[in-house]
């Protein structure tokens, strides 16, 4: 099972400039993301998000958001998409910087999933 | 009671015909308590699903879908997952019935699931679960839908934007809840359907 | 008293783009951001973050970081700031935009600092 | 025991030197449990102090300083506020004494102060911590300089970068207390001092 990092921010800038601050740690990590609606406005694009599990390496990735519009576009793209999702309702920046970290590390799912949940802020 | 490829279009149109004519509106409740687009992205989708429209679909269920279609990609905001939601789960539905009140009933429970949100949580859902019994009951009015819109106005949001603010969102009516309260009343004024 | 968002982040992309969330919030509040070393690396720096506090029109700052080293900087340039500066140990994204969306409806900082307490991540 | 400028300019040379040798080990370090950097951030830094050094300070508070600033504004990761916090409490502490033991255990207090890391969180508080009364004794060796960077080795981390690796950050040197073994190692060999 390889695992992968998704990033979903309303922010285009964001969803460009967080992976820069994973890859220092996570070299190995495919990490793929979607920012902005389809017009590269602020706000999230279901289809720019099944892109990003399209192009991400991984067979499993883990989804990091930013606002809650995000995630129902997030789940809107698991729903139509062959990839394997889990979704977190953590911290952005601060998750995906764990997980990256730990991935990275070759730490397996269920140990990742224990260090995200202290970081759980959003529902 | 039941809906037809015909009155689905002039549903449609007729609510499109609302956002545009409220759409500075619809932004401006969405400022208080949001970051005041709620119009602005309802207008982009509208308009896209009207030209959808321009073409006939061939069943109800091929109507619903490019509805649903042309609001997830265009609306932008939270109400696009939402919106298109509803009119992907009347698709699924609209396989095994074309009663109107069972069709709802779909788009409520699609919308619930999406959001997380309950009635009380100051969201559309209050107006939908709200009026979605009284097509049911034959008995939707210009003025119920309108109490539903309001009864928002003093209740804490839970859910979206306007929860960040806490105690702080009261006495501001909830913009997903006007724009459905037209999605409401434009059905009310389709002809043949209620 | 005035409050306003200082924002620090290893990512420049990121100092960029967060603001641009919280403006559709909060276009009456000042944001000002440090992003990246002086070099605009990865990374901070205590100069930067001493100019954001200087560009920032309130005369109480909300700051909010990304990693840990971010923090240390921040608390330098705080003691060597004439500002008044809260530092909050948040979530970066969701903790700014939660304080942007308060100021901007006039809350007072007592009750943003509560509402602020179980977005705290960070030590 | 006591510092002028001028031996505080030489230790910081040799440091400075042992930096440039090892900033690839000491990047390499950083590598399994960071990101990579550490050896590149404190080569820039003692660039910067080096630079600053070739002007001969006033007196050994504005050495400090010097030394500090350099530091604060140029490593850029989280050794630099540390570092720069170090030599910023030796300034202060300057003004009342010039024994080395009094000063250092002052910048010690302040990386503390400034991390927020006690000793066994595998950062450079391990290695300061274990040499600072050391040097304070006139008992600081080679010997024991390895040992404490090497102690670092299997603790758990439980600040900095390498802290989000939990266990994981097990079996692998901390890259600051490697080079602060370095400071320490530097300051041993400085002619006239210990
Ligand atoms: N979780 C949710 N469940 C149900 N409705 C929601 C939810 N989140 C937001 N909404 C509805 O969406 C409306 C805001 O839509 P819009 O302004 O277009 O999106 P955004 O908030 O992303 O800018 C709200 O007024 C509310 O009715
Ligand atoms: N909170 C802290 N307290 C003490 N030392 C720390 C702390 N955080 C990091 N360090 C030290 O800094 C070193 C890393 O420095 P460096 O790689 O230059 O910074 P960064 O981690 O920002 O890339 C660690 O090996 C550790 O010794
Ligand atoms: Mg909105
Ligand atoms: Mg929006
Ligand atoms: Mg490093
Ligand atoms: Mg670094």
């Amino acid at each position: 099972m390889s695992l992968g990092i998704t990033i979903v921010s309303h922010v285009p800038e964001i969803a460009e400039g967080l992976p820069k601050l994973l890859k220092q740690v996570a070299g190995d990590v495919s990490i793929t993301t979607a920012g902005g609606t389809n017009d590269g406005d602020i706000g999230t694009s279901m289809e720019k998000i099944m892109q990003a599990f399209d192009d991400n390496e991984a067979d499993n990735i883990l989804a990091f958001y930013d606002l809650g519009s995000a995630k129902m576009n997030l789940e809107m793209a698991m729903e139509m998409s062959d990839k394997k999702v889990h979704l977190y309702d953590t911290a952005l920046i601060e998750g995906a910087y764990t997980a990256a970290s730990l991935i990275q590390a070759g730490v397996g799912l269920d140990e990742i999933e224990a260090q995200l949940k202290p970081l759980t802020i959003k529902d | 009671m039941t809906l037809t490829v015909d009155t689905l279009t002039s549903w449609m149109n007729n609510f499109a015909d609302k956002i545009e004519v409220n759409k500075q509106y619809l932004s401006d409740l969405d400022t208080p308590i949001g970051d005041g687009d709620h119009g602005f992205n309802m207008s982009r989708g509208m308009k896209a699903v009207r030209e959808k429209l321009t073409t006939k679909s061939v069943d109800l269920q091929a109507g619903f879908k490019n509805i649903a279609m042309a609001l997830i990609s265009t609306v932008g905001g939270a109400s696009g997952p939402l919106y298109g939601t509803a009119f992907l789960e009347m698709a699924k539905k609209s396989s095994s019935t074309d009663d109107l009140g069972e069709l709802l009933k779909a788009a409520l429970a699609g919308i619930q699931n999406r959001g997380g949100a309950k009635p009380g949580d100051k969201t559309m859902v209050d107006v939908w679960s709200e009026l979605v019994p009284e097509v049911k009951a034959g008995t939707l009015s210009k003025d119920k839908i309108e109490r539903a819109v309001e009864s928002t106005k003093d209740m804490v949001a839970k859910k979206g934007r306007a929860s960040y603010l806490g105690e702080r969102s009261k006495g501001h009516v909830d913009p997903g809840s006007e724009s459905s309260g037209y999605l409401f009343e434009a059905l009310l004024e389709t002809e043949g359907l209620l």
